[in-house]
């Protein structure tokens, strides 16, 4: 945890929550109900008018490689600033819900095949002209085809064909049934550019803040869209990102009010800031969570009795309060955050008990168990130190587990994955659907599934999970779903850290947002200036 | 020529000088201590979770906790051992490559050593943190390759240190006359050159040793040096450097132990260059 | 000479001084040791003694300044009447450069190197508040009454950019520019080759008797003091040994130590008969890189016999023994020895030839590597082309120290802890130890005092009836050729000017070169100099000085 | 003098070149490459190798050194992998922030350090040596991310002084451009005074050994001209190299300090760049440093020449 404390670490180490971890979680949202009972000045209260103007400052990780354009974008910069600049089809609502943005409907066709989106109409792109649905089939197609270079492109590799329906009506075809396919426009990476849009340096959106400068790597500024047709959004005049990647930096900025805004706090700032009165912090318990995946392929790990050792010798309570101080929640060995609608509240919690663990090496006919651990700062900063403390719990389990320290650079290409390995360790932002989640982690044929884990039976109930329209039946085979991983999968995932922002003091209309660290990257359209 | 007037009063009697020479090499024989016997000497494991995080100095921990609740004693000790060690074989590999090479240069002369030294120069003449940062991306970091490419910049220096050192001791007359015995020149550079050269290459060793410490401190602030959870000093104070916000004294610990060895074996150094003037 | 004036008042008074430095083992060592001198305005007192002897630390006291780490503990100084050690240090500041001044034996290094030397010159007199036109007139007119080359435009040049000779008159300018009344000139020409040297003496001189200016003389060599001073001072381990006025000290000298001094120049060799050569050089040429140093260059060395090359600095003689050795290859002609012709390269030369011509240098200090004991330095040479190894070699240089007078006990030490003596005898040892037919002998007595010389020199001479072995002796010093030499030969500018048998070439010098060096080798008799100052219509002695 | 100095600046022009080589070299043999860092996890094959094509890395790589030597003869730096901007672009205000925080340091830690070198010179062995000794131990020993952050926490953070972030931004004063650097400044002279210090107190030391200064003090020239006339202009030389070192020094040391108060500089540019990547953007950082830190290495040489009287008027 040592380096929780460097969430992007130096610019010369891959950021700590790099790849799996920030590239995807733009995309991701867990549908959560955030942590309530906040008494903050800044926290939304509902007698407060949201007052308009001032210039909010936000300190952002970044790089001098950072550009506008959504679909190549990097790091936190590029994510806030999407969101900054441009609309999507869909929002995620600060009450958590899906929420038109510039679709204003959509409606699926039995099997979830088949969708119609119907545009906003009257929407005005900064540089004045109207938005229509060829500037939406440009958008969504700009993710698709050989030629692309977009991050979204396996997101959007399931469109067979996207149709304009009319000035403001698009259809989309898909090769199977995807009930929850309107949550994927909700991505950054989905930001809606006028048609045939490419001066990245001048972006152009729909969004609440028309970009004024940029200087890659070091600084970008927006005023508000004057036109803006949200109501009652967008409230600060002007908006400054500064590129702050060193974490000494960072909180010191926050706390000398250099800055009103900082995403990706370091759990040991928090009580700090808090006592110190310079900053509101806002935990917001989302998806965020840290695996440890067992090689289910490999002897001894393909025994199951093993795998239950495993989730039994480790101490959650301790990682939680030790490397998070508590900022987020214990795992049970399942993706699904406690705070997301479909979380299954039945399944009993794996509790630290090393005789049980010693108990389920016993059933396996193991004496003991010694194993390497692979671990890496490409993960989160200080995973190995999480690794010391699962080696400390584990000790009394009789399970040596020797923490191996990988470099940054090409643990994700070369340990990661890597069938030969016993166990990695991996991070995961959530995803905005428990059906993306499951589908491409511990599906068989999932693209990153990390523990090498495949149970027929898991695989044909999400199938039809992900094309069942009905809210009864898809909780019900989602909890079944997350049953048989807590069970029976090679996961074991200690705990859920929660996305922490800090604010400094005249910041208002805050709101824990469990998708994103920033109040799910769209803290410039929803906060307000006190004066 | 230094003069002074016959009224001036005598210099202070040497011994006077020597206290700080004693406690430098107190503190370095400490430290040498700390690493070759950390096992014994540490009262925890540096790696376990004694205590909260950062509990300031007392109560069983003489020197408090570090940011995860290790006894920061037991880290310093184990610490001695990765620093100096790291150092220590980055100053070795250096000059057990640097010094031969700049004593051959000098002693053959002619295109050896044209191209020797203008290799030298060409890496020379870059940045030496640009090159190391550059290196260590094209190899990775681990903890050889980030020994061996201190010890390849460190090696540049000594071998300019020696060729100077050598081309001057070869044209001694006492070079002359065991040429005149027809000896060769390995024996030449091993036997009339180096003994001779051993004074100043000892006293750069001690600058190159401390330059190493902080040149590995300075790639471990870049994330290119001593990786965690292994216990560096330079990585220690980046680990702990959270605490400066707080008013917290855990990375000065490690800080303080990283100028004390610097200082002290850098007087030490100036001490084997002879002259307590002389720096 | 002058009449003594009467000592009534006198210019410089030292007082039973004491002056220590802090020694090796923490007790202090006594450089003065209770010395006392009187000088009065106008004379001239020369100081006399072998390094070590406490003459620069006694004429540095006459300007109140001691070096790093001395003391006075004992004892006064007085200049002008004025106690030099009760002086607070501006007063005594403004005593020097005014009332007293200071000649250094390497004026090279004595002038700062950034700054032209007309400024250096007229400093002390600025500050005694000479106007600066004055001070350079004055200046102007010490450079032409020094022989200094275009006095009016001399003074603009850097220090690099005069020659030596040049550089010691032009400190002896600076250091009479302000008029002092007493100048101390510690071994003004010791670092200058012999006919430049008496330029130097026959300027000075002059220059002080002009001005009337009281001079403490130091000097190593008698007969320099004899041509310069009043009296003499004879000074050893900081105490004074003989004093009295010139022709006393000479002619009737009281104390062993100083009879020791003047018998020293008289050692002669009688010459043996010619006999074949050893060693033929035939039309050498050698260089460096660009720099041609020596030109078609033709000597023979007689088999057991002594050759001695003269000739001042960057004639090339040391490039000779250089070239012979191998250690410099030459470019052109042939050297012959025992009947073979050697190659120019050392890696072609057989270990036979290695060991059969052996180099002894100059600077014994240099010579020897400090970081071996002298019984590993001859045990290497006994090694190589001897093959004795273990206790054979250790008899045989316990034999060898022996045979150069040194105790074989020695063996076990350091370069470090012998005197320069003892250094030259080992390395003699270890040229002896390849049992070799000739002994390149490179300035071997320069670096030495007078009667260590004299002691090198008797033991080469020995040794040489006891081995056989042939010399080529090279020198600048006259003194030792006539002890050593059987025949002659007289380098300028890296070609041979005269030769022959040694009794040949001193008693008629074939030609003008020769004549001027064997001229100019300063003589004991006290009116040597004025002979030739009067023989030569000085001060014209600008002629031979050129910018190095 | 001129066929010396043509003949240094022939050797930094060859060794700008030999760098050129190596630079490209590093760059090529960098693992892993810009487009999978920058598509990350939602790389494929497919995206990965659009990318690079439409970046032209599918010349061989002797092409593309040769192109790209050619377009540094012409002032063209290339582009950006990552982003497709031009590198002069990109550069051009990066260098001028980093010349700007070097040349501020560099005019205060310079006249400091020669100061108190001389200083502790003249009274050597005096108090003043020893605290000039101990202050530039402690400093050199102190690693300068551990100095900046304690800056940040005392100035910045607890006094709330200064600020802690260095950006700054278009339409500021002069006088508030100073005071965000202040930091970065106060850092950087922290750490470059000392060895330019005592570097000055040796090269004094050292010429006060010289028999030139014994002669000054036999002509009876007070303490303060010995120093002004004789020993000063000839430490000129050796401390005139010294100092412009540390100023390549500086220029270059600038990474650290950079990256802590996110100083937009070249440093910063740099190591944003390895992590990503972005080669040919680490090619003309490099580049720029190492003909930077050769053309000041060049220059403490000529200094050398020319303070050198004997030198100077040779030829």
């Amino acid at each position: 945890m040592t380096d929780q404390k460097r969430p992007a670490a130096v610019p010369a180490r891959p950021r700590a929550i790099s790849r799996r971890g920030l590239l995807q979680s733009a995309a991701a949202f867990g549908l959560a109900s955030g942590a309530g009972g906040l008494l903050l000045p800044g926290v939304a209260r509902a007698q407060e008018v949201p007052q308009s103007g001032g210039t909010l400052r936000a300190g952002i990780l970044g790089a001098s490689s950072n550009t506008n354009d959504p679909a190549l974008r990097q790091d936190e910069f590029g994510v806030m600033a999407a969101y900054t600049t441009f609309n999507h089809l869909v929002e995620i609502a600060p009450d958590k819900t899906l929420a038109p943005e510039l679709a204003e409907s959509w409606e699926a066709a039995p099997g979830a095949k088949e969708w119609v989106f119907n545009l906003r109409k009257g929407v005005e792109f900064h540089d004045g002209r109207t938005m229509t649905a060829d500037d939406v089939i440009y958008s969504i197609n700009r993710h698709r085809g050989e030629a692309s270079q977009s991050g979204a492109k396996a997101l959007m590799a399931a469109i067979e064909e996207v149709e304009k329906l009319g000035s403001h009506q698009i259809r989309i075809r898909l090769a199977s049934g995807n009930a929850d396919l309107p949550w994927n426009f909700s991505g950054d990476h989905m930001a809606i550019v006028p048609d045939g849009f490419d001066n990245w340096m001048k972006p152009v959106g729909t969004g609440g803040y028309v970009q004024t400068s940029f200087e890659p790597g070091v600084r970008a500024t927006w005023e508000r869209n004057p036109n803006y047709w949200k109501e009652g959004r967008a409230h600060v005049g002007e908006v400054e990102f500064l590129v702050l990647n060193d974490p000494q930096a960072r909180i010191a900025a926050l706390q000398s009010g250099q800055i009103d805004a900082l995403g990706l706090v370091d759990p040991v700032a928090v009580e700090m800031l808090k006592g110190s009165g310079a900053a509101q912090v806002v935990n917001s318990a989302g998806g965020q969570f840290w695996s440890y995946a067992a090689n289910c392929k490999l002897a001894p790990f393909d025994n199951v009795n093993v795998r239950r050792a495993l989730k039994h010798g480790i101490d959650r309570q301790k990682i939680l309060d030790i490397v998070l101080r508590g900022n987020g929640r214990i795992g049970n060995d399942q993706p699904v955050a406690a705070t997301d609608p479909l979380f299954n509240t039945e399944l009993g919690q794996t509790p630290y008990d090393p005789e049980k663990a010693r108990y389920y090496l016993k059933e396996a006919g193991l004496d003991g168990l010694s194993l390497q651990l692979d671990t890496s700062d490409a993960t989160y900063a200080g995973s190995a130190n999480v690794g010391q403390l699962y080696r400390q719990a584990a000790q009394e389990a009789g399970i040596g587990i020797e923490v191996m320290r990988q470099p940054a650079d090409g643990y994700w290409d070369q340990i990661w994955l890597n069938p030969s390995r016993q166990m990695t360790s991996g991070v995961w932002m959530g995803r905005p659907t428990v059906d993306m989640l499951m589908s491409t982690i511990f599906a068989g044929d999932a693209p990153w599934n990390e523990a090498f884990w495949s149970d027929p039976r898991f695989d044909g109930i999400l199938v039809e999970a992900r094309a069942e329209l009905d809210p009864a039946k898809r909780k019900e085979m989602y909890w079944e779903l997350q049953s048989i991983i807590h069970a029976d999968a090679g996961h074991v995932i200690p705990v859920f850290a929660d996305f922490i922002d800090a604010y400094s003091p005249r910041v208002r209309g805050l709101m824990p947002t469990p998708s994103w660290y920033l109040m799910g990257a769209r803290f410039t359209e929803r906060v307000w200036l006190a004066s | 020529m230094s003069l002074h007037d016959i009224t001036a009063p005598p210099l202070r009697a040497p011994g006077f000088a020597r206290l700080p020479v004693l406690a430098a090499a107190a503190f370095c024989l400490a430290c040498l201590a700390a690493a070759v016997a950390a096992p014994v000497l540490a009262p925890h494991d540096p790696a376990d979770l004694v205590a909260l995080p950062w509990q300031p100095p007392g109560d069983g921990f003489l020197l408090g906790t570090d940011q995860l609740g290790r006894d920061m004693l037991s880290r310093i000790i184990w610490g001695a051992r990765v620093s100096i060690g790291l150092s220590a074989a980055i100053t070795a590999l250096a000059f057990a490559f640097g010094v031969p090479a700049g004593l051959a240069a000098a002693v053959l002369g002619g295109w050896a050593d044209q191209a020797m030294s203008r290799t030298v120069d060409l890496f020379m003449a870059l940045p030496p943190l640009i090159l190391a940062l550059l290196a260590l991306s094209v190899t990775g970091t681990s903890l050889v390759t980030l020994t061996l490419v201190a010890a390849f910049l460190a090696a540049l220096r000594v071998f300019r240190l020696s060729r100077a050192l050598g081309v001057d001791l070869a044209t001694r007359d006492f070079v002359d006359i065991a040429r005149l015995r027809g000896e060769g020149t390995l024996r030449i550079a091993a036997c009339e050159i180096l003994p001779n050269a051993a004074g100043p290459l000892i006293a750069e060793a001690g600058l190159r040793f401390v330059f190493a410490f902080l040149f590995v401190a300075s790639l471990s602030f870049l994330g290119l040096g001593v990786q965690p959870p292994m216990a560096d000093w330079g990585g220690m104070v980046r680990e702990n450097a959270g605490a400066l916000n707080y008013g917290g004294i855990a990375p000065l610990v490690p800080a303080a132990a990283i100028a004390l060895l610097a200082i002290s074996v850098n007087l030490l150094g100036d001490r084997a260059a002879g002259g307590r003037t002389g720096r | 000479m002058k009449p003594e004036p009467a000592m009534k008042v006198p210019l410089l008074a030292i007082d039973r001084l004491e002056i220590e430095a802090p020694g090796k083992g923490g007790a202090p060592l006594r450089l003065i040791d209770g010395v006392s001198l009187q000088l009065a305005p106008g004379r001239v007192l020369g100081l006399i003694g072998e390094s070590g002897a406490g003459k620069s630390t006694l004429g540095l006291a006459a300007l109140g300044v001691l070096r790093g780490g001395q003391r006075m503990t004992a004892g006064e100084v007085r200049l002008a009447g004025q106690p030099l050690g009760r002086l607070d240090p501006g007063a005594m500041r403004r005593l020097r450069g005014r009332e007293v001044a200071y000649v250094a034996q390497s004026a090279a290094a004595a002038f700062n190197p950034a700054q032209r030397l007309i400024d250096q010159v007229i400093e002390t007199a600025l500050a005694c508040g000479m106007s600066r036109a004055g001070a350079r007139a004055r200046a102007i007119d010490l450079f032409a009454r020094l022989g200094l080359p275009d006095p009016a435009r001399f003074g603009g040049r850097f220090p690099h950019q005069a020659s030596g000779g040049q550089l010691q008159r032009a400190m002896t300018a600076m250091a009479m520019c302000a008029r002092p009344r007493l100048i101390v000139f510690d071994e003004p020409t010791t670092a200058l080759d012999v006919t430049t040297q008496i330029e130097v003496l026959v300027a000075v001189r002059s220059a002080i008797r002009e001005e009337g200016m009281a001079a403490l003389y130091i000097s190593h060599d008698l007969a320099l003091v004899a041509q310069m001073a009043d009296e003499i001072m004879v000074l050893r381990h900081g105490r004074m040994v003989e004093h009295g006025p010139v022709r006393q000290v000479i002619d009737a000298p009281k104390s062993p130590y100083t009879q020791a001094l003047i018998g020293a120049r008289g050692l002669v060799r009688t010459p043996r008969p010619s006999a074949a050569p050893i060693l033929e050089v035939r039309g050498l040429d050698a260089a460096y890189g660009e720099m041609k140093v020596i030109g078609d260059l033709t000597l023979s060395v007689p088999e057991g016999g002594t050759l001695a090359v003269i000739g001042e600095s960057g004639s090339g003689k040391s490039t000779l023994g250089r070239a012979i050795c191998g250690l410099l290859p030459w470019s052109a002609g042939s050297v012959r020895f025992a009947g073979r012709d050697l190659a120019p390269e050392l890696r072609r030369r057989t270990r036979a030839e290695l060991k059969d011509i052996q180099l002894i240098h100059q600077l014994p200090d240099l010579a020897l590597n400090p970081r071996r004991s002298v019984g590993a330095a001859i045990g290497a040479a006994l090694a190589r082309f001897r093959g004795l190894r273990g206790a054979a070699a250790r008899e045989e240089t316990a034999r060898l120290l022996r045979q150069v007078d040194l105790d074989p006990s020695l063996a076990a030490r350091l370069p470090g802890a012998l005197s320069g003596g003892q250094k030259q005898r080992v390395c003699i040892a270890r040229a002896l130890a390849a049992e070799p037919r000739l002994i390149i002998c490179d300035e071997v007595t320069s670096a030495l005092d007078p009667l260590v010389a004299e002691g090198v020199l008797k033991l080469l001479s020995r040794l040489q009836a006891e081995t056989g072995a042939s010399y080529l002796f090279i020198t600048h010093d006259f003194g030792a050729v006539a002890s050593i030499a059987d025949e002659v030969a007289v380098m300028k500018q890296g070609g041979l000017v005269a030769s022959g048998a040694l009794a040949d070439v001193f008693d008629a010098p074939p030609d003008p070169y020769t004549a001027a060096l064997l001229e100019a080798v300063p003589q004991l008799s006290p009116g040597w100099l004025d002979e030739i100052a009067a023989r030569r219509s000085l001060p014209d002695t600008a002629r031979k000085d050129h910018a190095v | 003098m001129g066929r010396l100095i043509l003949r240094r600046g022939g050797t930094g022009g060859l060794l700008v070149l030999a760098s050129t080589l190596l630079l490209f070299l590093a760059g090529e043999m960098m693992p892993g490459d810009f487009a999978s860092k920058l598509l990350g996890a939602s790389a494929t094959p497919e995206t990965v190798e659009a990318l690079r094509l439409s970046r032209g890395l599918d010349a061989s790589p002797a092409a593309r050194y040769l192109a790209w030597l050619g377009g540094l003869l012409h002032g063209d730096l290339g582009l950006s992998l990552t982003n497709g901007r031009e590198i002069g672009a990109l550069i051009a205000s990066r260098l001028g922030n980093t010349l700007l925080l070097a040349g501020l340091a560099a005019a205060v830690a310079v006249p400091l350090a020669l100061a108190l070198g001389t200083l502790a010179a003249v009274f050597r062995d005096s108090w003043i040596d020893r605290a000039v000794l101990v202050l530039t131990m402690v400093t050199v020993a102190t690693p300068e991310f551990f100095f900046a952050y304690v800056a940040i926490a005392v100035l910045a953070v607890e006094l709330n002084w200064l600020p802690s972030i260095s950006i700054p931004r278009p339409g500021m004063s002069v006088w508030e451009v100073l005071q965000v650097l202040v930091l970065p400044v106060l850092t950087l002279v922290v750490t470059s005074t000392a060895h330019v210090a005592r570097m000055t107190r040796a090269s004094i030391v050292a010429a006060m050994e010289q028999d030139y200064v014994g002669t000054a003090m036999l002509k009876g020239l007070p303490r303060g001209r010995i120093v002004l006339r004789h020993i000063l202009p000839n430490v000129a030389a050796p401390v005139s190299a010294v100092v412009v070192m540390t100023l390549a020094d500086i220029v270059v040391g600038l990474i650290i300090v950079e990256t802590i108060f996110a100083y937009p500089g070249m440093g910063q540019l740099m190591v944003d760049s390895v992590a990503k990547r972005d080669i040919t953007v680490v090619q003309a950082c490099g580049l720029i440093f190492a003909a930077t830190y050769i053309f000041l290495n060049m220059a403490a040489d000529m200094l050398a020449i020319a303070f050198n009287p004997r030198l100077r008027s040779a030829r």
